[in-house]
């Protein structure tokens, strides 16, 4: 067992809608990240899995606020931290971020190298402008982006370039945690093909300590990362190895995405895809029992009424149902 | 540079259409009306003028400047050739003084005036709006109320209350007039004083309406951009809420100023009624004196002059945003 | 396959340029194709490749700039609205995007009436409207008793795009365009979303036409496959030959970069 | 909708607006029916007669009296006529002859006649005065003294056949009349005008004729700015190309310039409140059109106008339907900032003196006009244009207000 770089205890936060109501899109979320693993977390569209990783970050700015719960990077508990010290000290350094839309997480009028200028300035690491232009040039050449993309306004690069763009700007401090939220969702598939190759890289190289990857593309995720946990409705419904939860899920809610994964290749046409009726519960009120109660084939009355905690397997998976592992294996094995 | 030339030229082109059309618009709309206009101003002139010789004069002039016996694309060209040899004819209501002349004088101080004020307004509303919507609370709810009251107040409404304010009651400044009456425009102390304390009031009259509207539309501008995804990513990446303030300032204040550019007349016209309420020497109380004396060859000579200012204002506003904006350039650049 | 394929819907020379001069584009250049009756069909290709522009020329929403459609052997005559109308008994679409897909002022009855309208039950006594719509509801496991008198938006996107099958239910078109129908909806619901197009199909059986970026979808749906790159078509030909054993490189990069569960995923080739 | 219509009411903006609008449409319409007078009759003679309540002093004497005993009467009448140039010409001759500066207090009457009655001999030689000086002392005492007797005033009327003066009524000090008895009373809340005109009343029917000419211009630049917007974003191509050649050259050219020029051509005299109205509407509506075709163009594109399109609808059946709804709430608002600007033109053109012909009806920017040429300002007349001012003001921030609520409400990035 390697170097823990991040753990999460507990993680509770909510974010307030414009109509002022909460949605408490993370609720009593744990994890864990070893050094040189990546983590990844599977979620539909509003499963809280981006406002996770918002959260992940320690440091809060309206819509989003923290309720309860602690982020200790590398030994370090982050949640007590003054905001300040968290910006200058965590951010960048300890935990980056990799924005969704790349397509507009550079500030439209300012050349790439004057952002990494302002990046490493606000960390006081060195303020010479030559010193940091030779940080960038050879930081991109390790990432293997061409050395002109720093004197290019946003504006003049291709989306794949601007989404490697930002990766690059993140990892420029070596973060200990890198935290991509659905870092080539927009792309094309070549372009994410060069995303998710470049972060392989970083890992290898280590620029980053560990990542945690964050989509709702099963088979992308299963290609990246070690470990997969699965968000439903705000809260971890089971974690494993990522070839765990791909080919052998457990929780009838991960057992149904699973079911739904198609690719191109042979023996995919025969497939049954699972369907799972019904809409997930609304987070301004989230239902006291088992959130996927309402629409699990295998419900029982209990579910909707007792709140389900973690069971846990010998091999250290984890899953959040009341079944056994037996018999959930013989629910699925009759249909 | 050179997709900013090609940025350049494709201005200047659009900027050379308009004015030919103004410029035609200018010389046709009085020529749409019912009724021969020569007829018009003479019948009008019989009634303000008792000087009879006077009158004879400008009549000869006004038909000689516009060619109104020949047809109308004949005097067309004849206009154009004698507005381009400086040639707006006798002015009817201050004859013997040519338009030309009555112009000449009125437009620097039109010209000092109004861009000073409307430049000094949108500073001034555009830090007060961008401070709005960073700020947020009791500041911007103080600020938003005032601002939607002294956008949507007239323009010499602002002026009236300035005046009865500081000019009226408490006697700081003049009320009217653009130097002492007692005064000859010369290069004197007294002089340059006088001028300076006749600026204040139309000065900041004009300013204040002019901060109000700017103040909304920066900090509308100012809360999306404080929304987007670059402000997200740059907190993420520590970086300070004052460097992020000035992110979001420069973008925000890019559309700003294509909307002074596109507003930049309709402030200009509030602009001339302040002069007028303020007696001020420019185009706007020439322009009052162009109506008030029937004076034709007056008012179209002013508004085809107001017209290029504005024209021009708004050219110069378009091609520095094409230096400050690097989108333009990238834009053309493919 | 012994029995004679009938050609329902094919294209000769389309092309459609957009803009003039420096701006001009070719977003769909010279593409052939034939659809046959009752087969399902996917034109696959990335953002950019055309694939929608060919679409919406196929749905007689934009003209092409050349070349001609032909629908069941005879040159398609789109030229004034009555033709057009006649024309879209028989060809229907659904879109992406169920959220845009409905007029938010209006009812969904009125969708739902729009249909039998248009097939001619404009006169029908209400009663028979309603169970119309009451069998096409049933036919995609809503309840038109709850959904009348409801607006689009109080339905989730899952519900909206089921209502959109009820309503090809309604219209029994002989060709249907399904552009990207699964994209915007949960993994979860698409399952239900697929299964229902393709229990339509053989209900009313229909030529089905997939218009998808996912190599994978089109794939796991479609007898045969387009593919599509830049405005061309550059392959095409039965769904196991083109993914299984493509030919072209553009297509072998395409499967190639598509992340994969079974097999190693390749990450040397870029 | 009906959702939409409570979150519109849910605005405070919205509803501060509208509840300021509707009590001045009140007002416009309710006050004609209570005071019938025609808004220009001129009923002063002479200028900017101060607001008040004007008793016909001829009917008070002819009312029945009252005597109230009211200690203070006499304060007041004498303080009302002591102007202050008086007050302090007494103070200066009072410091003249020896008495201290701060014994003396002009504002307090009471103290300052005492000391006045005590000290003041017209006799008495003061070093430096002139005799000008010493006479006006001399007059100011003999209206003092009539001031503070106590005896009423005589009303006497010449015989028509002697010429002589006959005693016709005696009226005291202490007498009163009720002011609902006496036969003529004006109220002049506003007082009058330069022309002698009630202010009041004409500034509510200038309100009215500036509201209607605000409706007229931001309908009819509403109307024009729709068509062309719509024609623009829904036919594209060349039409878009046509309209929208001609919407930007309209943009950059000073819409005030071709007001000007289009209302000095028409004249004078067929200047009427529509026609201006007309001018103005067909003057600005351009930024209409500008945000119209932006909404149509994001709308063409849309799925549902593409199922529409495939349901078999036709052209108007489509803008009808499912263009239009979409825009209205944009539509609404833009036609609301086009009538306070509307208002604002007429004001503006008025002032140049190109607005309406000043013989049928006032408006509010002539009211503006006639209270700048009569220098109403500069004298003090704050009755003549604050009242104009304020609510020129008022109708533009109500309506703003309005829009900047539509605005929260049917324009999400604006919330926060």
């Amino acid at each position: 067992m390697g170097k823990i770089l991040l753990e999460v205890r507990e993680l509770t936060t909510k974010y307030v809608t414009r109509f002022r109501e909460d949605v408490y899109a993370v609720d009593h979320v744990s994890l864990q990240v070893e050094e040189g693993k990546a983590l990844g977390i599977a979620g539909e569209s509003g499963c809280g899995k981006s406002t996770l990783a918002l959260s992940l970050m320690g440091y809060y700015f309206a819509p989003l606020h923290y309720i309860s719960g602690d982020i200790i990077v590398d030994g370090r508990n982050i949640t007590g931290m003054d905001p300040d010290t968290v910006r200058k000290a965590v951010l960048g350094r300890d935990v980056a971020y990799i924005p969704q839309a790349a397509m507009n997480a550079l500030n439209p009028t300012q050349k790439v190298i004057n952002f990494i200028e302002d990046v490493i300035k606000v960390h006081d690491l060195g303020a010479d402008k030559k010193e940091i232009y030779e940080r960038a040039r050879i930081l991109f050449e390790t990432v293997g982006l061409p050395e002109s993309v720093l004197h290019k306004y946003p504006v003049e690069l291709s989306g794949g370039m601007k989404q490697r763009t930002v990766i690059a700007i993140a990892v420029l401090l070596s973060p200990k945690v890198l935290i991509a939220d659905e870092p080539s969702s927009a792309l094309d598939v070549t372009s994410q093909k060069m995303v998710i190759k470049m972060l392989m890289r970083l890992m290898e190289d280590g620029l980053i300590g560990s990542l945690i990857f964050i989509t709702h593309e099963l088979p992308l995720l299963y290609n990246v990362t070690d470990d997969i946990m699965v968000m439903y409705a705000g809260q971890i419904v089971e974690k494993g190895t990522a070839r765990e939860i791909v080919f052998d899920p457990l929780h009838p809610y991960a057992k149904g995405l699973m079911g739904s994964i198609i690719v191109p290749e042979e023996g995919v046409r025969d497939v049954k895809l699972t369907a799972i009726p019904g809409a997930p519960p609304n987070l301004k009120k989230p239902p006291s029992g088992c959130r996927f109660a309402e629409r699990c084939k295998y419900v029982q009355p209990l579910c909707k009424v007792t709140s389900v905690g973690f069971k846990e397997l010998d091999n250290g998976r984890t899953y959040r149902c009341i079944f056994s592992e037996a018999e959930l294996r013989e629910a699925y094995q009759n249909g | 540079m050179k997709a900013y030339r090609k940025y350049f030229l494709k201005k200047l082109g659009w900027f050379a259409i308009t004015f030919v059309f103004a410029f035609v618009l200018n010389f046709t709309l009085p020529r749409l009306m019912p009724g021969d206009p020569v007829a018009a101003i003479v019948a009008r002139l019989a009634q303000g003028l008792s000087d009879a010789s006077g009158v004879q004069a400008i009549y000869q002039q006004y038909s000689e400047l516009f060619g109104t016996n020949k047809p109308m694309y004949e005097q067309f060209f004849i206009y154009i050739g004698n507005v381009l040899r400086g040639d707006f004819g006798f002015s009817f209501s201050q004859y013997p003084r040519t338009v030309a002349d009555t112009l000449k004088s009125s437009i620097l101080w039109t010209i000092g005036l109004q861009f000073p004020a409307i430049i000094v307004g949108w500073i001034i509303g555009n830090v007060l709006g961008a401070l709005a919507a960073y700020l947020k609370g009791g500041f911007d709810k103080v600020l938003m109320p005032l601002s939607i009251f002294a956008s949507n107040f007239p323009a010499y409404g602002m002026a009236v209350i300035f005046m009865v304010i500081f000019g009226v009651a408490l006697e700081w400044f003049p009320t009217s007039g653009g130097y002492g009456f007692d005064l000859i425009p010369e290069f004197s102390w007294n002089f340059i004083k006088s001028v300076i304390t006749h600026y204040q009031l139309p000065f900041w009259s004009i300013v204040v309406i002019a901060i109000g509207g700017q103040a909304i539309g920066m900090r509308s501008m100012a809360i999306y951009e404080l929304n987007a995804d670059y402000v997200k990513f740059a907190r993420f990446m520590g970086i300070k809420d004052r460097k992020i303030i000035g992110y979001v300032f420069r973008n925000a204040m890019l559309p700003q100023v294509t909307g002074l550019a596109l507003s930049i007349g309709t402030m200009f016209g509030g602009a001339l009624i302040t002069e007028i309420v303020f007696s001020y020497p420019g185009l706007g109380y020439t322009l009052l004196n162009g109506v008030m004396g029937q004076d034709y060859p007056l008012i179209s000579a002013s508004t085809l002059l107001i017209t290029l200012m504005v024209l021009l204002a708004n050219f110069t506003i378009e091609i520095l945003y094409g230096i400050i904006d690097p989108r333009i350039k990238a834009a053309q650049a493919d | 396959m012994a029995e004679e394929k009938q050609v329902c819907l094919s294209g000769k020379g389309l092309t459609k340029v957009f803009g003039f001069g420096r701006q001009r584009t070719l977003a769909v250049d010279h593409v052939d194709f034939s659809f046959y009756e009752g087969e399902i069909v996917s034109i696959v290709g990335e953002s950019g490749s055309g694939k929608t522009t060919l679409a919406k020329m196929l749905l007689g929403l934009i003209n092409p700039t050349e070349g001609e459609i032909a629908f069941q052997g005879q040159v398609r005559d789109i030229s004034s609205q009555k033709k057009r109308k006649e024309y879209w008994k028989n060809i229907q679409a659904i879109f992406q995007d169920p959220f845009s897909s409905y007029n938010i002022f209006n009812k969904i009855d009125a969708v739902l009436l729009d249909c039998i309208h248009m097939r001619g039950g404009r006169n029908l006594p209400h009663e028979k409207k309603v169970e119309l719509m009451t069998e096409a509801c049933g036919f995609v496991n809503l309840k038109f008793a709850e959904l009348t008198n409801k607006y689009p938006f109080e339905l989730s996107g899952g519900q909206m795009q089921r209502l959109m099958i009820a309503r090809i239910f309604l219209l029994k078109p002989k060709v249907l365009l399904a552009d990207e129908p699964t994209s915007m909806i949960d993994a979860c619901s698409r399952a239900t979303i697929l299964d229902m197009l393709m229990d339509l199909r053989r209900e009313i059986g229909m030529t089905l036409i997939f218009i998808t970026h996912d190599i994978g979808l089109a794939y796991f749906v479609s007898d045969s496959v387009y593919i599509m790159e830049h405005g061309k078509i550059v392959e095409h030909g039965s769904a196991d030959e083109v993914i299984l054993n493509p030919k072209e490189v553009y297509t072998r990069r395409l499967i190639n970069d598509v992340p994969k569960i079974y097999e190693e995923w390749d990450l040397s080739t870029v | 909708m009906k959702h939409t219509l409570q979150q519109v009411f849910h605005s405070g903006k919205f509803v501060i607006g509208f509840v300021i609008f509707v009590a001045l449409m009140l007002i416009v319409i309710i006050y004609p029916l209570i005071i019938t007078d025609a808004p220009l009759t001129i009923i002063a003679q002479g200028t900017f007669f101060k607001p008040g309540i004007y008793v016909n002093v001829y009917d008070s004497m002819n009312a029945p009296k009252y005597t109230l005993l009211l200690e203070d009467a006499d304060a007041k009448r004498i303080a009302s006529r002591l102007t202050p140039e008086d007050r302090q010409a007494m103070k200066e001759w009072l410091i003249a002859i020896g008495i201290p500066d701060n014994a003396i207090d002009i504002e307090d009457t009471a103290q300052l006649l005492g000391l006045w009655e005590t000290h003041f001999d017209p006799k008495m030689q003061i070093a430096g005065m002139t005799n000008a000086k010493r006479n006006y002392y001399i007059r100011l005492n003999t209206s003092l003294e009539g001031l503070l007797a106590t005896e009423g005033a005589i009303i006497a009327a010449k015989n028509a056949d002697t010429g002589a003066l006959e005693e016709k009524g005696n009226v005291g000090q202490s007498e009163f009349v009720n002011v609902t008895q006496v036969a003529n009373v004006r109220v002049l809340p506003l007082g009058t005008d330069n022309f002698g005109r009630d202010v009041l009343t004409q500034l509510v029917t200038a309100t009215r004729v500036s509201l209607q000419i605000g409706f007229i211009a931001g309908l009819i630049a509403t109307l024009v700015g729709l068509t062309l917007g719509l024609l623009a974003g829904y036919v594209g191509g060349w039409v878009d190309d046509i309209i929208m050649f001609v919407t930007n050259l309209f943009t950059v050219i000073p819409g005030f310039v071709l007001l000007i020029l289009i209302s000095f051509s028409i004249g004078q005299e067929r200047r009427g409140a529509t026609t201006v109205a007309v001018v103005i509407g067909f003057t600005s509506w351009v930024w209409t059109t500008r945000a119209v075709r932006a909404q149509v163009i994001s709308l063409r594109n849309r799925d549902h106008v593409n199922l529409s399109k495939l349901s078999g609808h036709s052209l108007v059946h489509i803008i009808l339907n499912d263009i239009l709804p979409y825009i209205a709430s944009y539509v609404v608002m833009a036609m609301i900032l086009q009538i306070s600007s509307g208002i604002l033109a007429e004001a503006g053109l008025s002032i140049l003196g190109l607005g309406p012909r000043t013989t049928d009806v006032p408006t509010l920017g002539l009211m503006m006009n006639w209270a700048m040429i009569y220098q109403a300002h500069v004298l003090g007349k704050w009755w003549a244009y604050l009242p104009v001012l304020i609510t020129i003001a008022l109708i533009t921030f109500s309506m703003n207000l309005m829009n900047t609520g539509l605005d929260q409400v049917f324009n999400p990035a604006l919330r926060d």
